[in-house]
């Protein structure tokens, strides 16, 4: 018999496209019942294009390879002691940050895609669901035991999940996800395969693995370059979903268009975190934030919106308004770090000299302006002894739950006051963004729980915030919390490198 | 717009609603051009507290800290709750004035123009 | 200097992360144990999903099986995705020389039209079931609770596809790439009498609502009467019929199926000790299943392989869920 | 026209695969980065399974880009023979 030649798309057609089949003795409705509710229509499932045709056989062949290569490294991490290479003590909050505030991230896409990829009715949405739910897992699991070896050497890194579910500063990712875990699966996807993972995720990842390069993080920029390669293909389905949802139904247009522009929002917000880790705690700094931006989400952004226009979509609404804050997010985020350092799983710091001239350069409209006094005032006071700190808690956004510190476009020394009532309730935000979110969407985001409402409550124990910080939170209060200068974890680099 | 659920009747659990707080209101302040506090200071206070008490009490532990507190002409501050701006009057409560669960207090100082002159 | 200070002063601050400290006690920890347990997120969720707001996000409530603590379910072959994939990556290396070695040689040809026609119209089919095990193994990860458990029904969901693929991929070897036997098995499913109470079975298991139960229905009532009639019965008969090189491509599966039951029956186990409410739950699902699955499978055992088969693959089943600790 | 990337890892492969693109993209751009290479191009970019082969002198695979891949920018369209990287407008 002749064997004839399959094409790569012929053949995953077959081994992958065919199996599924139309119900006879059930309602197809009934097993994939969420397809409808979000008003996507979908015509033809056959219309999806598979972005990479792996099949498992592939999948096992090379995910093994690439997890082979990174377990290695890890192991010769471990066993050569490799955080002595890092460039300063103060890296490692890099990490503490990541593992508690990203790694949890992971895994609730794990479950997110997990979810979507048992819910939609095309065979080939749900497989590139599924394989990415799995490659989540990985992250989740690869960064773990990245961050393994730090936490046996380091404070602050004991207990990320107990933690993400708890922390003032950790409901901002953890609320984000599960906004996107609690939509419709049409939702989902455009949240986090397209806005997240294709616009985004490039800043989060790309100059973040960069960084940990420039400061002798060898385990972590092995798993970011390593889990960047599972990245790629699902970028690419980011891309590929919202091209086949436009294709659909033209309908479809305007119901995409208010999610990428709530999403693109979201993201925005939850970034403001990365932007700190660039500009403040990378001791060598790789570039400014801004840069970053105007490389990532501007250029890069710009030529994936030029491309969509032919379908009727606009760049997501407010993202001028990003440009604005690109010079001003990472010290306001930094600044309410610093402040409320008592209360944070990480230390804390106020930049150098050598690194505030960095910050001038890099932003030389507004750092010395707006942000240099604060950090002189706060030196005179440290140098004092009256370390300043935020003297109770902060307002929250009721939608991104970050503390209220944006401020208007035209005066950077003026908080921005939003606000909604529903249902004769009061509700505060941070910016025109997320109160049109809540206002889109009001019975979710009333449900929002707010930290700092929940410790009012008496929810979260207390009532003496060390209480809360130990017993709710399970930091090791002192160590955890404490400035970097005092810390246990520069007092120990110092011994182990023998300064004094 | 409403939330475009499964099913109908989707209703979202308010969790910080007044009756959670045994009569309490959550009450944000927040000082203009003061960015020496990263965002407004959120507070558990009792709607009845008289203005007098709270200029008097409350401001100084929330405020005292920064170094223009001591010399704000407090007949010149001008005071919004939620946006709108209202005269103190000393002897009213917080309701009585305006304040409302979860309202915000803000207080600007003509000439304080923070540390350095900077907003901060 | 550099050896003095590794040898002296390094000391580890602690040994793991607290809560594998609290569950295993303080001592360096296994990568399967860091990367397993009380990753899932338990607490505080935020908003109630728009498409079932009866329950949180993570939810014990989604099956009426309780457990004290889900991470029990621990995995005993130790998998978590590092391992996973590697211990896969080794079998698919055999199959990738297995599957190359049949088609190099030939060996389609030295099988007769009878066995050819048996597969197509009895394993070919297969990949249907497959593909519903990977859907009700993904909806127990997405569903279920714990990372010890909810990971290892993902590994297995991907497992099933992985599956379905290889056994597209032997109608492909008989038709010579052209896809037509795939077709012809597809027809099978969809209209012929003998696979209609298979079809129906799988289609009924996508729309149970509890999670656990579509567990039981798949994972151990269709699978193990599904493995024993294939992967030990018809390879009996495929050695007996001078079909014995088919089993370089069913070596996969056989495989598989060691590896799964061995977690499979370790979940029973402890499910099944946890309390005796779990146990009679349990029962309940399985008689309701186990007769279901007898009904759906006996027409393709009985014309696959003869009376008898069928019997024989339900006390298989039956022996495995008196190990398990059930119905006794 | 928008440019298009693609980053790979600093791996020997990836190294062959640079070189790939480059021979058949004569207007491609290689960036030096930290621990990864960023070939960037107005409009498209592609790599081709016969040019690759020929550079590292064995059989190679294009799904074999995987090991190596950090992120790219653009559609994408993969065959057994290349990896077509392409903006629309």
């Amino acid at each position: 018999m002749t064997t004839k030649k399959l094409n790569i798309k012929d053949k995953y057609r077959l081994l992958t496209r065919d199996l599924d089949w139309d119900f006879s003795y059930q309602d197809r409705k009934e097993a994939f019942p969420y397809e409808e509710f979000e008003g996507i229509k979908i015509v033809d499932w056959d219309k999806w294009e598979d972005p990479f045709r792996m099949t498992m056989d592939s999948y096992w062949k090379y995910q093994a390879e690439k997890e082979k290569k990174l377990y290695a490294i890890f192991d010769a991490f471990a066993q050569n002691n490799g955080h002595l290479n890092i460039s300063d003590p103060r890296y490692v909050n890099v990490v503490k940050l990541f593992l508690t505030a990203v790694t949890p991230l992971e895994y609730q896409a794990y479950q997110g895609f997990a979810h979507v990829g048992r819910q939609f009715g095309g065979v080939g949405a749900r497989v590139a669901s599924q394989m990415q739910s799995i490659d989540e897992l990985r992250h989740v699991q690869t960064q773990v035991h990245a961050m393994s070896h730090y936490n046996k050497f380091f404070d602050g890194l004991h207990s990320p999940a107990h933690m993400h579910d708890r922390v003032w500063y950790l409901s901002v990712p953890k609320s984000f996800f599960e906004d996107a875990r609690a939509a419709g699966p049409f939702e989902f996807l455009v949240a986090v395969s397209f806005s997240f993972e294709y616009v985004l995720t490039s800043l989060l990842f790309v100059p973040f693995m960069s960084g940990a390069a420039y400061n002798g993080d060898m385990a972590t920029v092995t798993f970011g370059f390593s889990a960047q390669s599972d990245e790629a293909r699902h970028m690419t389905l980011g891309l590929e979903v919202i091209k086949f949802i436009l294709e659909q139904h033209e309908d479809n247009v305007p119901i995409v268009q208010k999610w990428i522009d709530k999403w693109f929002w979201r993201g925005n917000r939850l970034l403001s975190i990365v932007s700190t880790m660039m500009d403040y705690m990378l001791p060598n700094k790789v570039m400014s934030w801004q840069e970053a931006w105007e490389v990532y989400f501007e250029e890069g952004g710009g030529a994936l919106f030029k491309d969509l226009a032919r379908y009727g979509i606009k760049p997501p609404k407010y993202s001028e308004q990003s440009k604005i804050e690109k010079q001003h997010i990472s010290h306001q985020l930094w600044w309410t770090f610093y402040t409320h350092g008592f209360a944070t799983a990480f230390q804390t710091w106020i930049p150098t000299d050598k690194e505030m001239d960095w910050l001038s350069e890099k932003y030389p409209e507004t750092f010395d302006k707006y942000y240099r006094p604060r950090w002189e005032h706060a030196r005179q006071l440290e140098e004092k002894g009256e370390r300043f700190f935020f003297p109770g808690l902060p307002m929250l956004c009721q939608t991104c739950q970050i503390p209220a510190v944006f401020t208007e476009q035209d005066d950077p020394t003026m908080t921005t006051y939003r606000a909604s009532d529903y249902k004769g309730e009061h509700y505060n935000f941070c910016s025109d963004g997320c109160k049109d979110i809540f206002d889109d969407e009001p019975e979710k985001f009333v449900q929002a729980w707010l930290p700092v409402h929940q410790i009012f409550q008496g929810n979260c124990g207390g009532p003496e915030v060390s209480d809360i910080l130990a017993d709710y939170y399970q930091f090791n209060v002192g160590a955890d919390n404490a400035d970097m200068k005092n810390s246990d974890d520069m007092k120990r680099w110092k011994q182990w490198k023998g300064v004094a | 717009m409403a939330v475009k659920p499964l099913h109908e009747g989707y209703i979202g659990e308010v969790k910080d609603r007044v009756e959670n707080y045994g009569g309490n209101y959550i009450v944000h302040i927040g000082w203009d051009h003061h960015m020496l506090y990263a965002a407004p200071q959120a507070l558990v206070l009792s709607p009845d507290l008289p203005f007098a008490e709270f200029l008097h009490k409350v401001m100084p532990e929330s405020f005292g800290a920064h170094p223009d507190f001591a010399t704000i002409d407090w007949p010149s501050v001008q005071w919004k709750v939620d946006g709108t701006a209202f005269e103190p009057v000393p002897e009213k409560t917080l309701k009585e004035l305006g304040v409302g669960h979860k309202s915000v207090i803000r207080f600007d100082t003509p000439g304080a123009m923070g540390i350095g002159n900077a907003g901060v | 200097m550099s050896i003095e200070i590794k040898t002296t002063a390094l000391q580890p601050v602690r040994n793991t992360f607290a809560n594998i400290e609290r569950r295993f006690g303080d001592k360096p920890a296994s990568r399967y144990e860091e990367a397993s347990y009380d990753l899932q997120p338990s607490a505080n969720f935020h908003y109630r999903p728009l498409w079932q707001p009866q329950y949180e996000l993570n939810d014990v409530r989604r099956t009426a099986i309780v457990m004290q603590d889900w991470y029990d379910l621990r995995d005993p072959r130790q998998y978590y995705y590092g391992s996973y994939v590697q211990a896969r990556a080794k079998m698919q290396e055999t199959a990738e020389s297995n599957y190359g070695f049949f088609e190099q040689r030939d060996l389609v040809s030295h099988l007769t039209d009878e066995v050819k026609a048996q597969l197509v119209r009895y394993v070919l089919p297969l990949r249907h079931v497959e593909h519903t095990a990977n859907l009700n193994n993904v909806n127990a990860s997405a569903y279920g609770y714990g990372t010890a458990l909810t990971q290892a029904f993902m590994f297995a969901g991907m497992d099933r596809l992985g599956i379905a693929q290889y056994l597209s991929r032997i109608g492909l070897v008989l038709d010579g790439n052209t896809g037509t036997s795939l077709a012809e098995a597809k027809g099978y499913w969809m209209d012929e009498p003998v696979w209609q109470g298979v079809r129906a079975y799988c289609e009924e298991t996508l729309v149970v609502a509890d999670w656990f139960e579509v567990v039981v229905a798949q994972n151990v009532v269709c699978d193990n009467l599904m493995c024993d009639l294939y992967y030990s019965q018809f390879d009996q008969w495929l050695n007996q019929n001078q079909g014995q090189d088919v089993g370089l491509l069913t070596e996969f599966m056989r495989v598989w199926y060691k590896d799964i039951s061995r977690w499979l029956d370790s979940v029973l186990k402890t499910v099944v000790a946890e309390s005796p409410e779990n146990k009679a739950l349990l029962e309940t699902w399985v008689t309701h299943w186990r007769e279901k699955g007898a009904l759906a499978w006996t027409p393709v055992a009985d014309a696959m392989l003869g009376a008898g088969a069928m019997a024989q693959s339900l006390a298989v089943l039956d022996a495995r869920l008196e190990r398990a600790g059930l119905f006794k | 026209m928008s440019k298009v990337y693609i980053a790979l890892q600093d791996t020997d492969d990836a190294r062959y695969i640079i070189a790939a693109l480059e021979e058949d993209n004569p207007q491609a751009v290689v960036i030096h980065q930290p621990a990864m290479t960023r070939v960037e191009c107005e409009g498209a970019l592609m790599l081709k399974r016969a040019t690759v082969e020929e550079k590292l002198g064995r059989d190679w695979d294009v799904q074999e880009l995987q090991l190596s891949l950090i992120s790219l920018a653009g559609n994408v369209d993969e065959d057994e023979e290349y990896f077509h990287l392409f903006w629309k407008s």
